[in-house]
């Protein structure tokens, strides 16, 4: 039953990796890299009750609060980023390559 | 009684993976972000199912809460910048160049 | 006619990518499903060197004494994304004086005062129970972001070098516990015995103020308005 | 005294040095420049005094509070890392002159602490020996080479940067989940308990699919280099330099680290060819691309995919346990670094001079800025790989790999690779000394910038004078010894 977690993790992966590599608006890549985020931290945490559910390894739960911290870091510099790309270029999209 | 935790598991995960291809493909962004929000506070429900109480609180406050608050805010000033674009573009090339 | 073909085009890469991803998404499961039920793993080692790590929750053990290092380098990513941010904000930012919102003023007075005590709470009871530093400062990152939302902007009075410091406490804070250890125990890090959970706790203080704060700032140089050009 | 100078926690203090440098110049804005120049001699002494250590007592370890694997984190330093360390260093201290005076007074306190942070973090990366740790420094390096990027003010350089991030984002979560599954798998993420835990098993390949996918995205191995070019060609001078030196080579060191110890011990023939493979088609698709381009800065940029191939060519040609291949790796990446830093300051001393970097109009530069001239042409000469530089004792080892293996297919790669590099190079060279027909407008260089790009290019030519000795200064530790001993 663990292991339907750890799969759903691996779900929630996909889905994010398929909306950051065909939607182009920011926002939603910018969504779709936390919820992979959760995917790996599900992955992480779910595989770690394996020894049992009551008490599980501390050191990926340690791991995942870092995760979660560095996501939001990261997720904060992104949103300024889409921001000043978007009062740059009228878009919140990047433009092909090429052009620079 | 092991049955239904089983049934609550596969249901939670049902609904994760729901909710977060329902956040990433919603054509309204406000949509979006709001599933994505309930996004994260189901992660939280899944943490305190997985004995991860320390990540179900980080999760729900920096997960949920924190990044909520960051996307609401980017996307009150995304619709801010995209309805000058639409309304107002003479202000827009005046930025570029001011910015060039 | 070229409108069709393209869009053809882009109907066959979506659904070979999803074939593709959906193979790689099976191949993962299905490696994920190989691994033994039971594990290898840390847990018996934390177990067994808790009691000489200065608190009792192992999670609060393995972030702030094991592999504190990786903590000391998270809060310097939490400060290189606020100078970041900052970067291309390009700060000052303007103070938001237009939100005078009667609801959130109101709401933001109850509920204040309310989260930063559960931030002390939170902070207290991580030595022991879940929480810790991380959880209590966003719970006040939370509780300075509504202080922002309703127009009371306690960074008014709070601009200039004693932001700075505060911002940069917890990062400061580590690399002189680092030093200090060095030079004490000759080992990074390596907290003296009986003064473990007092290092701890101060700690994880300074980094609750710092991560709530840091995290408002955040927020605030998204949705602030950025000083134009004189 | 020497002997109680060289027992201090150098290494240790390669990483907290540059950490105070950053929180001071973020205190003392006013002085920014002096802190950081400060720091970066710090950073340079303390470097030098870890490689005396080395040298004389081996390998350096450190169990960072007392804890040591697998429970805590572990500091170690080998030959290899100690390379790196010195190149972060070398650069670094150029890149620094260079910076107080590139950025203008209002710019450089923001620029000088995102820059310490990003010594700090590649040093502690070089350092670490913990996978977990390494995805942490991958992030800061990656949110701050982010950031700098975004300096270029313009709006290819926010694009580029937003691009950058959302690739170098989507690098550290494969890397991460491919350490979730060794984690999972063998039960620690200190890289020597795991090699001697890892075993041939579905999920150590998986892991290293998705920690190579990850890790290449972030070094931008053909195809994973659609960021690269605008990301570095948009990005302030120095900033660029800092990317394509230094930043590239932290994810590009892992990654070798992580096959020398872990999955290269159990390989068998068919991942080292295709990265083989990859890097043969990144020499000549990014060689060709900077041929093709028509400004200094995306010539450049391009030009460091094609240079980024030569270091997977590498993994193929060592299969047969050839070290020299290994040492090719090391001192490409070494003059690489010294070598395109050089390059892309030159870059910056046109733009600040002439206010474009277009190739044509480049106008008897020659003239008017010789030694930025000659300091591309060394520079040059060591990219392409002409005696007595860096780069050529680099290509010579691949070559000579490549020849007795007798890979032919790859004897050739070299040749082509250096013929095209040789054009793209002679190609800016040549416009430098003839006239262009549009007039321009010009302002002075301090000194210190053209100096600094000089001496970055003149050092990795010097390298081709002290290969035996670098060598065996790299050799400490036995990094490369596959099957023999294991760090």
């Amino acid at each position: 039953m663990l292991f339907m977690y750890a799969l759903t993790g691996v779900g929630l992966f996909f889905i994010g990796l398929y909306t950051l590599i065909i939607h182009v608006n920011l926002l939603r890549k910018i969504l779709a890299l936390n919820i992979m985020g959760c995917g790996v931290f599900l992955v992480l945490i779910s595989l770690a009750m394996r020894s049992g559910y009551s008490s599980p390894d501390p050191v990926p739960h340690a791991m995942v609060i870092t995760g979660i911290v560095v996501t939001v870091s990261a997720t904060a510099l992104a949103l300024v980023l889409m921001l000043k790309v978007l009062e740059m270029t009228g878009k919140a999209e990047l433009y092909d390559e090429e052009e620079v | 009684m092991e049955i239904v935790t089983h049934l609550f598991d596969g249901l939670l995960c049902i609904v994760l993976l729901l909710v977060a291809w329902q956040s990433l493909t919603s054509s309204d962004l406000f949509r979006a972000i709001v599933l994505f929000i309930a996004f994260g506070l189901l992660m939280a429900l899944v943490w305190g199912r997985l004995n991860a109480l320390d990540v179900a609180m980080a999760e729900a406050a920096i997960g949920a809460g924190l990044t909520g608050a960051l996307l609401l805010a980017a996307l009150a000033k995304y619709q801010t910048l995209s309805s000058i674009d639409k309304t107002d573009s003479d202000n827009i090339v005046d930025k570029r160049q001011k910015n060039q | 006619m070229i409108v069709d073909k393209k869009k053809g085009i882009k109907r066959m890469t979506r659904l070979l990518l999803i074939v593709l991803l959906s193979l790689l998404a099976a191949a993962l499961g299905y490696v994920i499903l190989t691994l033994p039920k039971s594990a290898v793993n840390l847990q018996e080692l934390v177990a067994h060197n808790v009691a000489t790590s200065g608190v009792s929750n192992p999670v609060t053990a393995v972030l702030l004494n094991f592999r504190a290092y990786d903590t000391f380098l998270e809060m310097v990513v939490l400060l290189v994304a606020m100078l970041g941010v900052w970067s291309i904000k390009e700060v000052p930012i303007e103070p938001i004086t237009d939100i005078r919102n009667p609801v959130l003023d109101t709401l933001s007075g109850l509920l204040v005062p309310f989260l930063i005590l559960f931030s002390a709470y939170l902070l207290w009871v991580g030595a022991h129970a879940p929480g810790g530093a991380f959880q209590a400062g966003s719970v006040l990152g939370a509780a300075l972001v509504l202080l922002l939302l309703s127009g009371r902007q306690p960074f008014l009075a709070f601009q200039g070098l004693y932001l700075h410091f505060t911002l940069v406490a917890s990062t400061a804070l580590f690399t002189s516990i680092a030093l200090f250890t060095l030079l004490v125990t000759g080992e990074l890090l390596k907290y003296p015995l009986a003064q473990a959970d007092t290092i701890i706790f101060i700690l994880e203080s300074i980094a609750t103020i710092s991560i709530g704060l840091t995290l408002a700032l955040l927020f605030f140089g998204i949705y602030a308005k950025q000083k134009e050009k004189q | 005294m020497m002997q109680f100078v060289i027992t201090l926690p150098w290494a240790i203090l390669l990483i907290l040095f540059p950490l105070t440098g950053a929180i001071i110049s973020f205190l003392w804005p006013t002085q920014s420049n002096k802190v950081g120049l400060v720091t970066v001699s710090f950073v340079l002494i303390s470097v030098t005094f870890l490689a005396f250590s080395i040298i004389e007592h081996g390998v350096y370890h450190h169990a960072i509070g007392g804890w040591g694997s697998p429970l805590g984190i572990d500091l170690y330093a080998d030959g290899l890392s100690l390379l790196m360390l010195l190149m972060t260093a070398l650069v670094g201290l150029g890149v620094s002159v260079y910076a107080t005076g590139y950025f203008s007074a209002e710019q450089s306190p923001r620029f000088w602490p995102l820059w310490l942070f990003v010594i700090a973090a590649l040093n502690a990366l070089f350092l670490s020996a913990d996978i977990f740790n390494y995805y942490v420094t991958l992030e800061l390096i990656g949110l701050a080479a982010v950031s700098l990027t975004a300096f270029g003010k313009s709006r290819e350089a926010y694009s580029a940067a937003m691009r950058y991030l959302l690739a170098t984002l989507l690098g550290s979560l494969l890397y991460l989940l491919g350490v979730v599954l060794l984690y999972h798998g063998f039960g620690s993420v200190d890289i020597a308990t795991l090699s001697e835990r890892c075993e041939s098993t579905p999920i150590l390949w998986a892991a290293l699919t998705l920690i190579s996918a990850g890790l290449l995205l972030k070094t931008a191995l053909f195809p994973l280099h659609f960021w690269l070019p605008s990301a570095h060609a948009s990005a302030p001078a120095p900033v660029s330099a800092i990317l394509s030196a230094l930043i590239v080579k932290s994810s590009f060191y892992i990654f070798l680290r992580l096959w020398l110890t872990i999955f290269g011990p159990l390989s068998e023939g068919a991942v080292e060819n295709m990265f083989g493979l990859l890097g043969a088609i990144a020499v000549l698709w990014g060689s060709f691309q900077a041929l093709r381009q028509t400004r200094l800065k995306l010539l450049i940029a391009y030009s460091t995919v094609a240079q980024i191939g030569y270091l997977f060519l590498a993994f193929s040609l060592a299969m047969s346990g050839a070290v020299v291949a290994w040492n090719a790796v090391v001192y490409l990446a070494f003059t690489h670094a010294l070598a395109k830093s050089a390059m892309f300051l030159v870059s910056g001393n046109i733009l600040y001079f002439g206010g474009h970097d277009r190739i044509m109009n480049l106008d008897r530069i020659a003239q008017h800025l010789p030694i930025t001239t000659t300091a591309f042409a060394l520079a040059g000469v060591s990219i392409i790989g002409l005696p007595p530089s860096g780069g050529f004792i680099g290509k010579w080892f691949l070559l000579e790999a490549a020849l007795v293996q007798e890979q032919w297919g790859f004897v050739a790669i070299l040749l082509i690779g250096s013929l095209l590099t040789a054009a793209y190079i002679f190609k800016v060279v040549s416009h430098a000394f003839t006239q262009s027909s549009l007039p321009h407008d010009s302002r002075p260089i301090p000194a210190h910038m053209e100096w600094a790009a000089l001496l970055l290019a003149f050092a990795a030519i010097l390298l081709g004078f002290f290969s035996s000795s670098i060598l065996s200064v790299v050799g400490i530790g036995y990094p490369f010894e596959l099957n023999g001993v294991k760090p």
